[in-house]
Protein backbone atom coordinates (compact mmCIF):
# COMPACT_ATOMS: atom_id res chain seq x y z
CA UNK A 1 0.00 0.00 0.00
CA UNK A 2 1.49 3.49 -0.72
CA UNK A 3 2.35 5.56 2.26
CA UNK A 4 0.38 8.65 1.17
CA UNK A 5 -3.07 7.56 -0.08
CA UNK A 6 -6.35 8.69 -1.95
CA UNK A 7 -8.83 5.49 -1.64
CA UNK A 8 -12.29 4.67 -2.44
CA UNK A 9 -12.74 1.62 -0.14
CA UNK A 10 -13.13 2.13 3.87
CA UNK A 11 -9.75 2.86 5.45
CA UNK A 12 -8.26 0.01 7.59
CA UNK A 13 -6.44 1.95 10.27
CA UNK A 14 -3.78 -0.78 11.05
CA UNK A 15 -2.39 -0.98 7.85
CA UNK A 16 -1.80 2.80 8.22
CA UNK A 17 -0.30 2.33 11.66
CA UNK A 18 1.81 -0.78 10.51
CA UNK A 19 3.27 1.47 7.95
CA UNK A 20 5.13 3.56 10.56
CA UNK A 21 6.08 1.09 12.92
CA UNK A 22 10.09 0.21 12.95
CA UNK A 23 12.30 -0.41 15.96
CA UNK A 24 13.49 2.87 16.41
CA UNK A 25 9.73 4.45 16.85
CA UNK A 26 8.74 4.41 20.60
CA UNK A 27 5.25 6.57 19.73
CA UNK A 28 2.76 7.07 17.08
CA UNK A 29 0.59 9.02 17.43
CA UNK A 30 -2.50 8.58 15.21
CA UNK A 31 -5.39 11.09 13.81
CA UNK A 32 -8.62 9.81 12.45
CA UNK A 33 -11.11 12.35 10.96
CA UNK A 34 -14.88 10.74 11.68
CA UNK A 35 -18.12 11.93 10.35
CA UNK A 36 -19.80 13.40 12.68
CA UNK A 37 -23.38 13.54 12.51
CA UNK A 38 -24.01 17.06 14.09
CA UNK A 39 -22.39 20.36 13.74
CA UNK A 40 -24.10 23.27 15.70
CA UNK A 41 -27.61 22.35 15.11
CA UNK A 42 -27.50 20.99 11.29
CA UNK A 43 -27.50 17.86 11.06
CA UNK A 44 -25.73 15.46 8.64
CA UNK A 45 -26.87 12.58 6.42
CA UNK A 46 -24.18 11.69 4.29
CA UNK A 47 -20.70 13.44 3.28
CA UNK A 48 -19.22 13.65 -0.20
CA UNK A 49 -15.50 14.02 -0.87
CA UNK A 50 -14.08 14.48 -4.02
CA UNK A 51 -10.16 14.70 -4.83
CA UNK A 52 -7.85 15.56 -7.83
CA UNK A 53 -6.14 12.41 -7.27
CA UNK A 54 -2.99 12.48 -8.68
CA UNK A 55 -2.41 16.00 -6.95
CA UNK A 56 -3.53 15.17 -3.97
CA UNK A 57 -1.28 12.63 -3.16
CA UNK A 58 1.38 14.07 -4.50
CA UNK A 59 0.51 16.73 -1.44
CA UNK A 60 -0.09 14.52 1.46
CA UNK A 61 4.03 13.21 0.14
CA UNK A 62 4.85 17.10 0.42
CA UNK A 63 3.30 16.86 3.89
CA UNK A 64 5.66 13.73 5.07
CA UNK A 65 8.28 15.56 3.65
CA UNK A 66 7.50 18.93 5.59
CA UNK A 67 7.36 16.55 8.38
CA UNK A 68 10.61 14.54 7.98
CA UNK A 69 12.18 18.34 7.53
CA UNK A 70 10.82 19.34 11.33
CA UNK A 71 11.26 15.99 12.90
CA UNK A 72 13.94 14.27 11.14
CA UNK A 73 13.33 10.71 12.64
CA UNK A 74 9.74 11.01 12.27
CA UNK A 75 7.86 8.49 9.78
CA UNK A 76 4.65 9.47 8.06
CA UNK A 77 1.63 7.36 6.49
CA UNK A 78 -1.33 9.49 5.51
CA UNK A 79 -4.73 7.50 3.20
CA UNK A 80 -7.98 9.86 3.18
CA UNK A 81 -10.85 8.13 1.27
CA UNK A 82 -12.87 9.72 -1.21
CA UNK A 83 -16.55 8.90 -1.89
CA UNK A 84 -19.61 8.80 0.34
CA UNK A 85 -19.45 8.51 3.83
CA UNK A 86 -22.04 7.79 6.07
CA UNK A 87 -21.91 8.93 9.69
CA UNK A 88 -18.80 7.38 11.60
CA UNK A 89 -17.32 6.50 8.45
CA UNK A 90 -13.37 7.08 8.53
CA UNK A 91 -12.19 10.16 6.49
CA UNK A 92 -8.53 10.36 7.12
CA UNK A 93 -6.12 8.45 9.12
CA UNK A 94 -2.95 9.73 9.83
CA UNK A 95 0.00 8.04 11.47
CA UNK A 96 3.06 9.56 12.79
CA UNK A 97 5.94 7.69 14.50
CA UNK A 98 8.93 9.28 16.38
CA UNK A 99 11.41 7.89 18.83
CA UNK A 100 9.95 9.98 21.45
CA UNK A 101 6.29 11.39 22.24
CA UNK A 102 6.03 14.90 21.87
CA UNK A 103 7.16 15.36 18.60
CA UNK A 104 4.66 12.48 17.97
CA UNK A 105 1.57 14.90 18.47
CA UNK A 106 3.14 17.54 16.78
CA UNK A 107 3.89 15.83 13.68
CA UNK A 108 0.40 14.19 13.58
CA UNK A 109 -0.99 17.66 14.14
CA UNK A 110 0.55 19.60 11.63
CA UNK A 111 -0.04 16.65 9.21
CA UNK A 112 -4.24 17.30 9.83
CA UNK A 113 -3.70 20.92 9.79
CA UNK A 114 -1.65 21.14 6.51
CA UNK A 115 -4.04 18.69 4.92
CA UNK A 116 -6.59 21.26 5.45
CA UNK A 117 -4.50 23.79 4.20
CA UNK A 118 -2.93 22.45 0.80
CA UNK A 119 -4.78 18.90 -0.49
CA UNK A 120 -6.87 19.32 -3.13
CA UNK A 121 -10.05 17.22 -1.64
CA UNK A 122 -13.43 18.83 -1.41
CA UNK A 123 -16.39 17.25 0.94
CA UNK A 124 -19.98 17.90 0.46
CA UNK A 125 -21.91 18.00 3.15
CA UNK A 126 -26.09 16.34 2.56
CA UNK A 127 -27.70 17.89 5.38
CA UNK A 128 -30.84 17.16 6.28
CA UNK A 129 -32.25 20.14 4.63
CA UNK A 130 -29.86 20.65 2.18
CA UNK A 131 -26.96 20.40 0.41
CA UNK A 132 -23.23 22.57 0.13
CA UNK A 133 -20.08 21.84 -0.36
CA UNK A 134 -17.47 23.06 2.52
CA UNK A 135 -14.67 25.48 2.27
CA UNK A 136 -15.36 28.40 1.33
CA UNK A 137 -16.68 27.89 -2.19
CA UNK A 138 -18.42 31.58 -1.98
CA UNK A 139 -14.73 33.32 -2.76
CA UNK A 140 -14.94 34.94 0.56
CA UNK A 141 -11.31 34.47 1.13
CA UNK A 142 -8.37 35.48 -0.92
CA UNK A 143 -5.63 33.73 -2.44
CA UNK A 144 -3.36 36.79 -3.32
CA UNK A 145 -0.19 35.11 -3.70
CA UNK A 146 -1.97 32.70 -5.83
CA UNK A 147 -0.73 29.43 -3.89
CA UNK A 148 -1.98 28.06 -0.41
CA UNK A 149 0.01 29.06 2.52
CA UNK A 150 3.71 27.56 2.72
CA UNK A 151 3.28 26.42 -0.88
CA UNK A 152 5.71 29.05 -2.68
CA UNK A 153 6.29 29.80 -6.71
CA UNK A 154 9.23 27.47 -7.91
CA UNK B 1 -5.26 21.15 -26.83
CA UNK B 2 -5.08 22.02 -22.97
CA UNK B 3 -6.49 20.03 -20.49
CA UNK B 4 -8.83 21.77 -18.10
CA UNK B 5 -9.87 20.08 -14.93
CA UNK B 6 -12.76 21.48 -12.49
CA UNK B 7 -13.53 20.02 -9.24
CA UNK B 8 -16.20 20.80 -6.61
CA UNK B 9 -18.68 23.51 -7.07
CA UNK B 10 -16.86 24.25 -10.13
CA UNK B 11 -17.90 21.54 -11.67
CA UNK B 12 -21.08 21.28 -10.21
CA UNK B 13 -21.73 24.72 -12.02
CA UNK B 14 -20.13 23.85 -15.53
CA UNK B 15 -21.95 20.03 -15.63
CA UNK B 16 -18.29 19.33 -16.32
CA UNK B 17 -14.91 17.94 -14.59
CA UNK B 18 -12.56 17.81 -17.74
CA UNK B 19 -12.70 19.87 -21.13
CA UNK B 20 -10.03 20.39 -23.37
CA UNK B 21 -9.64 23.99 -24.85
CA UNK B 22 -7.52 24.84 -28.05
CA UNK B 23 -4.51 27.12 -27.71
CA UNK B 24 -2.31 28.16 -30.44
CA UNK B 25 0.27 30.15 -28.11
CA UNK B 26 1.24 29.76 -24.91
CA UNK B 27 -1.46 31.71 -22.54
CA UNK B 28 -1.60 32.84 -18.94
CA UNK B 29 -4.21 31.52 -16.23
CA UNK B 30 -6.34 35.07 -16.20
CA UNK B 31 -6.67 34.48 -19.94
CA UNK B 32 -7.94 31.07 -19.59
CA UNK B 33 -10.33 32.09 -16.66
CA UNK B 34 -11.98 34.45 -19.54
CA UNK B 35 -11.98 31.54 -21.91
CA UNK B 36 -13.86 29.56 -19.64
CA UNK B 37 -16.51 32.16 -18.33
CA UNK B 38 -17.32 33.35 -22.22
CA UNK B 39 -17.85 29.32 -22.89
CA UNK B 40 -19.86 28.34 -19.14
CA UNK B 41 -21.17 32.15 -18.34
CA UNK B 42 -20.43 33.48 -14.88
CA UNK B 43 -18.49 30.95 -12.66
CA UNK B 44 -19.08 31.75 -8.81
CA UNK B 45 -15.60 31.33 -7.18
CA UNK B 46 -13.76 30.90 -10.18
CA UNK B 47 -11.74 34.19 -9.62
CA UNK B 48 -10.29 33.27 -6.75
CA UNK B 49 -9.88 29.53 -6.72
CA UNK B 50 -6.61 28.15 -6.73
CA UNK B 51 -4.93 26.54 -9.81
CA UNK B 52 -2.32 23.85 -10.65
CA UNK B 53 -0.72 23.56 -14.10
CA UNK B 54 0.65 19.50 -14.44
CA UNK B 55 -0.29 18.71 -10.46
CA UNK B 56 1.50 22.06 -9.06
CA UNK B 57 0.35 25.03 -7.47
CA UNK B 58 0.71 28.04 -9.93
CA UNK B 59 -0.33 31.38 -9.60
CA UNK B 60 -2.44 33.47 -12.26
CA UNK B 61 0.42 34.72 -14.37
CA UNK B 62 1.81 31.73 -15.09
CA UNK B 63 1.72 30.66 -18.74
CA UNK B 64 -0.22 27.40 -19.93
CA UNK B 65 0.47 25.67 -23.44
CA UNK B 66 -0.17 22.92 -25.41
CA UNK B 67 -0.04 19.28 -23.73
CA UNK B 68 -0.13 21.16 -20.48
CA UNK B 69 -3.24 20.22 -17.56
CA UNK B 70 -4.64 23.16 -15.87
CA UNK B 71 -6.91 22.53 -13.05
CA UNK B 72 -8.82 24.90 -11.02
CA UNK B 73 -8.75 24.35 -7.72
CA UNK B 74 -11.71 25.78 -4.84
CA UNK B 75 -10.86 26.44 -1.28
CA UNK B 76 -9.72 22.71 -0.41
CA UNK B 77 -11.51 21.09 2.81
CA UNK B 78 -10.17 17.32 3.59
CA UNK B 79 -9.94 15.98 6.23
CA UNK C 1 -13.68 -5.60 26.24
CA UNK C 2 -13.31 -3.23 28.84
CA UNK C 3 -12.80 0.13 28.25
CA UNK C 4 -9.70 0.61 30.58
CA UNK C 5 -7.74 -2.54 30.52
CA UNK C 6 -4.50 -4.51 31.66
CA UNK C 7 -3.58 -7.38 29.38
CA UNK C 8 -0.92 -9.74 28.91
CA UNK C 9 -2.06 -10.82 25.18
CA UNK C 10 -0.58 -8.49 22.01
CA UNK C 11 -3.21 -4.73 21.80
CA UNK C 12 -5.80 -5.01 18.95
CA UNK C 13 -5.61 -1.53 18.33
CA UNK C 14 -8.46 -1.43 16.14
CA UNK C 15 -10.63 -2.92 19.08
CA UNK C 16 -9.81 0.10 21.33
CA UNK C 17 -10.42 2.90 18.78
CA UNK C 18 -13.15 1.15 18.03
CA UNK C 19 -14.60 2.01 21.94
CA UNK C 20 -14.86 5.46 21.22
CA UNK C 21 -16.23 5.98 17.82
CA UNK C 22 -19.37 7.21 17.75
CA UNK C 23 -21.95 9.32 16.23
CA UNK C 24 -20.89 12.67 17.65
CA UNK C 25 -16.93 11.79 17.44
CA UNK C 26 -15.21 13.94 14.33
CA UNK C 27 -11.78 13.50 15.39
CA UNK C 28 -10.06 10.38 16.73
CA UNK C 29 -6.92 11.14 18.57
CA UNK C 30 -4.63 7.63 19.17
CA UNK C 31 -1.44 6.89 20.95
CA UNK C 32 0.06 4.21 20.74
CA UNK C 33 3.69 3.20 22.54
CA UNK C 34 5.76 0.86 21.40
CA UNK C 35 9.17 -0.50 22.20
CA UNK C 36 11.62 1.13 21.09
CA UNK C 37 15.26 -0.21 20.63
CA UNK C 38 17.77 2.44 21.20
CA UNK C 39 17.76 5.00 23.85
CA UNK C 40 20.57 7.19 23.62
CA UNK C 41 23.41 4.37 23.78
CA UNK C 42 22.12 2.01 25.24
CA UNK C 43 20.24 -0.97 23.30
CA UNK C 44 17.38 -2.89 24.45
CA UNK C 45 16.61 -6.52 24.14
CA UNK C 46 13.00 -6.69 25.30
CA UNK C 47 11.12 -5.11 28.34
CA UNK C 48 9.55 -6.12 30.80
CA UNK C 49 6.60 -4.34 32.03
CA UNK C 50 4.52 -5.68 35.62
CA UNK C 51 1.30 -3.95 36.72
CA UNK C 52 -0.80 -4.11 40.00
CA UNK C 53 -3.46 -4.93 37.86
CA UNK C 54 -6.98 -3.91 39.64
CA UNK C 55 -5.38 -1.06 40.71
CA UNK C 56 -3.90 0.05 37.59
CA UNK C 57 -7.34 -0.64 36.07
CA UNK C 58 -9.16 1.59 38.41
CA UNK C 59 -6.37 4.30 38.11
CA UNK C 60 -6.83 4.05 33.71
CA UNK C 61 -10.50 4.56 34.88
CA UNK C 62 -9.85 7.57 36.56
CA UNK C 63 -7.72 9.08 33.79
CA UNK C 64 -10.88 8.64 31.43
CA UNK C 65 -12.81 10.34 34.32
CA UNK C 66 -10.45 13.47 34.30
CA UNK C 67 -10.49 13.67 30.73
CA UNK C 68 -14.25 13.69 30.55
CA UNK C 69 -13.98 16.76 33.54
CA UNK C 70 -11.64 18.18 31.24
CA UNK C 71 -13.43 17.72 27.95
CA UNK C 72 -16.97 17.06 28.24
CA UNK C 73 -17.40 14.95 25.36
CA UNK C 74 -14.35 13.38 25.21
CA UNK C 75 -14.57 9.71 25.21
CA UNK C 76 -11.94 7.63 26.25
CA UNK C 77 -10.32 4.33 25.98
CA UNK C 78 -6.90 2.86 27.28
CA UNK C 79 -5.12 -0.67 27.17
CA UNK C 80 -2.03 -1.47 28.56
CA UNK C 81 -0.34 -4.50 28.23
CA UNK C 82 2.36 -6.20 30.63
CA UNK C 83 4.61 -9.23 30.77
CA UNK C 84 7.42 -9.59 28.18
CA UNK C 85 7.27 -7.34 24.90
CA UNK C 86 10.28 -7.55 22.12
CA UNK C 87 11.11 -4.50 19.83
CA UNK C 88 7.98 -2.63 18.10
CA UNK C 89 6.06 -4.71 20.02
CA UNK C 90 3.16 -2.09 21.11
CA UNK C 91 2.98 -1.64 25.21
CA UNK C 92 0.00 0.80 25.19
CA UNK C 93 -2.58 2.14 22.87
CA UNK C 94 -5.01 5.29 24.27
CA UNK C 95 -7.88 6.05 22.04
CA UNK C 96 -9.88 9.65 22.75
CA UNK C 97 -13.00 10.78 20.45
CA UNK C 98 -14.12 14.28 20.41
CA UNK C 99 -16.50 16.58 18.58
CA UNK C 100 -13.40 19.01 16.73
CA UNK C 101 -9.78 17.48 16.72
CA UNK C 102 -8.19 20.06 18.86
CA UNK C 103 -9.90 18.33 22.08
CA UNK C 104 -9.19 15.05 21.08
CA UNK C 105 -5.07 15.71 20.22
CA UNK C 106 -4.90 17.51 23.73
CA UNK C 107 -6.66 14.61 25.56
CA UNK C 108 -4.78 12.16 24.17
CA UNK C 109 -1.72 13.87 25.29
CA UNK C 110 -3.01 14.48 28.42
CA UNK C 111 -4.05 10.53 29.32
CA UNK C 112 -0.45 9.46 28.06
CA UNK C 113 1.51 12.39 30.43
CA UNK C 114 -1.17 11.01 33.52
CA UNK C 115 -0.39 7.29 32.62
CA UNK C 116 3.20 8.08 33.66
CA UNK C 117 2.30 10.07 36.62
CA UNK C 118 -0.57 7.92 38.60
CA UNK C 119 -0.90 4.16 37.12
CA UNK C 120 1.02 1.53 39.16
CA UNK C 121 2.56 0.24 35.81
CA UNK C 122 6.53 -0.54 36.02
CA UNK C 123 9.25 -1.20 33.14
CA UNK C 124 11.76 -3.53 33.14
CA UNK C 125 14.90 -2.91 30.58
CA UNK C 126 16.43 -5.68 29.77
CA UNK C 127 19.69 -4.26 27.80
CA UNK C 128 22.12 -5.84 25.77
CA UNK C 129 24.56 -5.43 29.08
CA UNK C 130 22.55 -5.36 31.99
CA UNK C 131 18.93 -4.88 33.25
CA UNK C 132 17.46 -2.11 35.47
CA UNK C 133 13.69 -1.07 36.47
CA UNK C 134 12.81 2.14 35.29
CA UNK C 135 11.56 5.09 36.66
CA UNK C 136 13.67 6.73 39.18
CA UNK C 137 14.12 3.38 41.56
CA UNK C 138 17.10 4.92 43.43
CA UNK C 139 14.95 6.90 45.37
CA UNK C 140 16.13 10.39 44.22
CA UNK C 141 12.71 11.91 43.60
CA UNK C 142 10.23 12.72 47.04
CA UNK C 143 6.92 12.04 46.99
CA UNK C 144 6.37 14.81 49.68
CA UNK C 145 2.89 14.13 50.57
CA UNK C 146 2.73 10.85 49.81
CA UNK C 147 0.22 11.24 46.61
CA UNK C 148 1.46 11.21 43.28
CA UNK C 149 0.77 14.34 41.56
CA UNK C 150 -2.64 15.59 41.31
CA UNK C 151 -4.12 12.65 43.35
CA UNK C 152 -5.48 13.96 46.86
CA UNK C 153 -6.08 12.52 50.00
CA UNK C 154 -9.98 11.84 50.14
CA UNK D 1 -3.95 -10.71 59.12
CA UNK D 2 -2.85 -7.31 56.72
CA UNK D 3 -1.73 -8.48 53.05
CA UNK D 4 0.84 -6.83 51.52
CA UNK D 5 1.67 -6.27 47.98
CA UNK D 6 5.53 -5.81 46.99
CA UNK D 7 6.73 -4.41 43.05
CA UNK D 8 9.50 -4.15 40.76
CA UNK D 9 12.25 -3.50 42.49
CA UNK D 10 11.20 -3.71 46.08
CA UNK D 11 9.27 -7.30 45.01
CA UNK D 12 13.06 -8.30 43.45
CA UNK D 13 14.76 -7.45 46.96
CA UNK D 14 12.26 -9.29 49.21
CA UNK D 15 12.24 -11.92 46.93
CA UNK D 16 8.33 -11.66 47.11
CA UNK D 17 5.09 -9.84 45.98
CA UNK D 18 2.79 -10.90 48.23
CA UNK D 19 2.50 -11.63 51.96
CA UNK D 20 0.72 -11.71 55.22
CA UNK D 21 2.16 -9.52 58.42
CA UNK D 22 -0.21 -10.07 61.29
CA UNK D 23 -1.35 -7.00 63.20
CA UNK D 24 -3.90 -6.76 66.03
CA UNK D 25 -4.60 -3.26 66.38
CA UNK D 26 -4.57 -0.63 63.31
CA UNK D 27 -0.80 0.82 62.91
CA UNK D 28 0.99 3.67 60.29
CA UNK D 29 2.13 2.78 57.18
CA UNK D 30 5.07 3.85 58.62
CA UNK D 31 5.19 1.73 61.28
CA UNK D 32 4.74 -1.06 59.14
CA UNK D 33 7.49 -0.43 57.14
CA UNK D 34 9.76 -0.40 59.95
CA UNK D 35 7.80 -4.69 60.64
CA UNK D 36 8.89 -4.51 56.45
CA UNK D 37 12.63 -3.39 57.29
CA UNK D 38 12.30 -5.96 60.41
CA UNK D 39 11.65 -8.92 58.06
CA UNK D 40 13.65 -8.14 54.78
CA UNK D 41 16.29 -5.77 55.61
CA UNK D 42 16.96 -2.82 54.22
CA UNK D 43 14.60 -2.65 51.07
CA UNK D 44 16.12 0.31 48.82
CA UNK D 45 13.43 2.68 47.69
CA UNK D 46 11.26 1.74 50.56
CA UNK D 47 11.00 4.95 52.08
CA UNK D 48 10.09 6.87 49.20
CA UNK D 49 7.84 5.18 47.94
CA UNK D 50 3.92 5.40 47.26
CA UNK D 51 1.42 2.98 49.06
CA UNK D 52 -2.07 2.57 48.67
CA UNK D 53 -4.41 0.77 50.49
CA UNK D 54 -7.09 -1.88 49.22
CA UNK D 55 -6.18 0.05 45.91
CA UNK D 56 -6.14 3.59 46.08
CA UNK D 57 -3.05 5.98 47.24
CA UNK D 58 -2.56 6.79 50.73
CA UNK D 59 -0.03 8.66 53.10
CA UNK D 60 2.57 7.41 55.36
CA UNK D 61 0.27 8.38 58.49
CA UNK D 62 -2.81 6.45 57.18
CA UNK D 63 -3.76 3.06 58.92
CA UNK D 64 -4.30 -0.08 58.16
CA UNK D 65 -5.97 -2.54 59.65
CA UNK D 66 -6.78 -6.41 60.00
CA UNK D 67 -8.15 -7.54 56.42
CA UNK D 68 -6.49 -4.17 55.08
CA UNK D 69 -4.40 -4.63 51.44
CA UNK D 70 -1.26 -2.51 51.71
CA UNK D 71 0.55 -2.31 48.71
CA UNK D 72 4.03 -0.71 48.10
CA UNK D 73 4.40 1.22 44.80
CA UNK D 74 7.46 2.24 43.24
CA UNK D 75 8.29 5.28 40.85
CA UNK D 76 5.60 3.96 38.02
CA UNK D 77 7.30 3.96 34.55
CA UNK D 78 4.56 2.50 32.39
CA UNK D 79 3.71 4.03 29.07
Amino acid sequence: MKYFNICKEPIDNQRVIDQVIHHNAGAVSVFIGTVREMTGDKQTKYLEYEAYIPMAEKQLEKIGEEISDRWPNAKTAITHRIGTLQISDVAVTIAVSTPHRQDAFEASRYAIERIKEIVPIWKKEHYIDGEEWVGNQKGTKQYLSGYPEGIENK
Amino acid sequence: MVRILLFAGLAQQAGTQDISINVNTPISIIEMKKKLQEKFGHLNGLDNCLTAINEEYANESSMVKAGDTLAFIPPVSGG
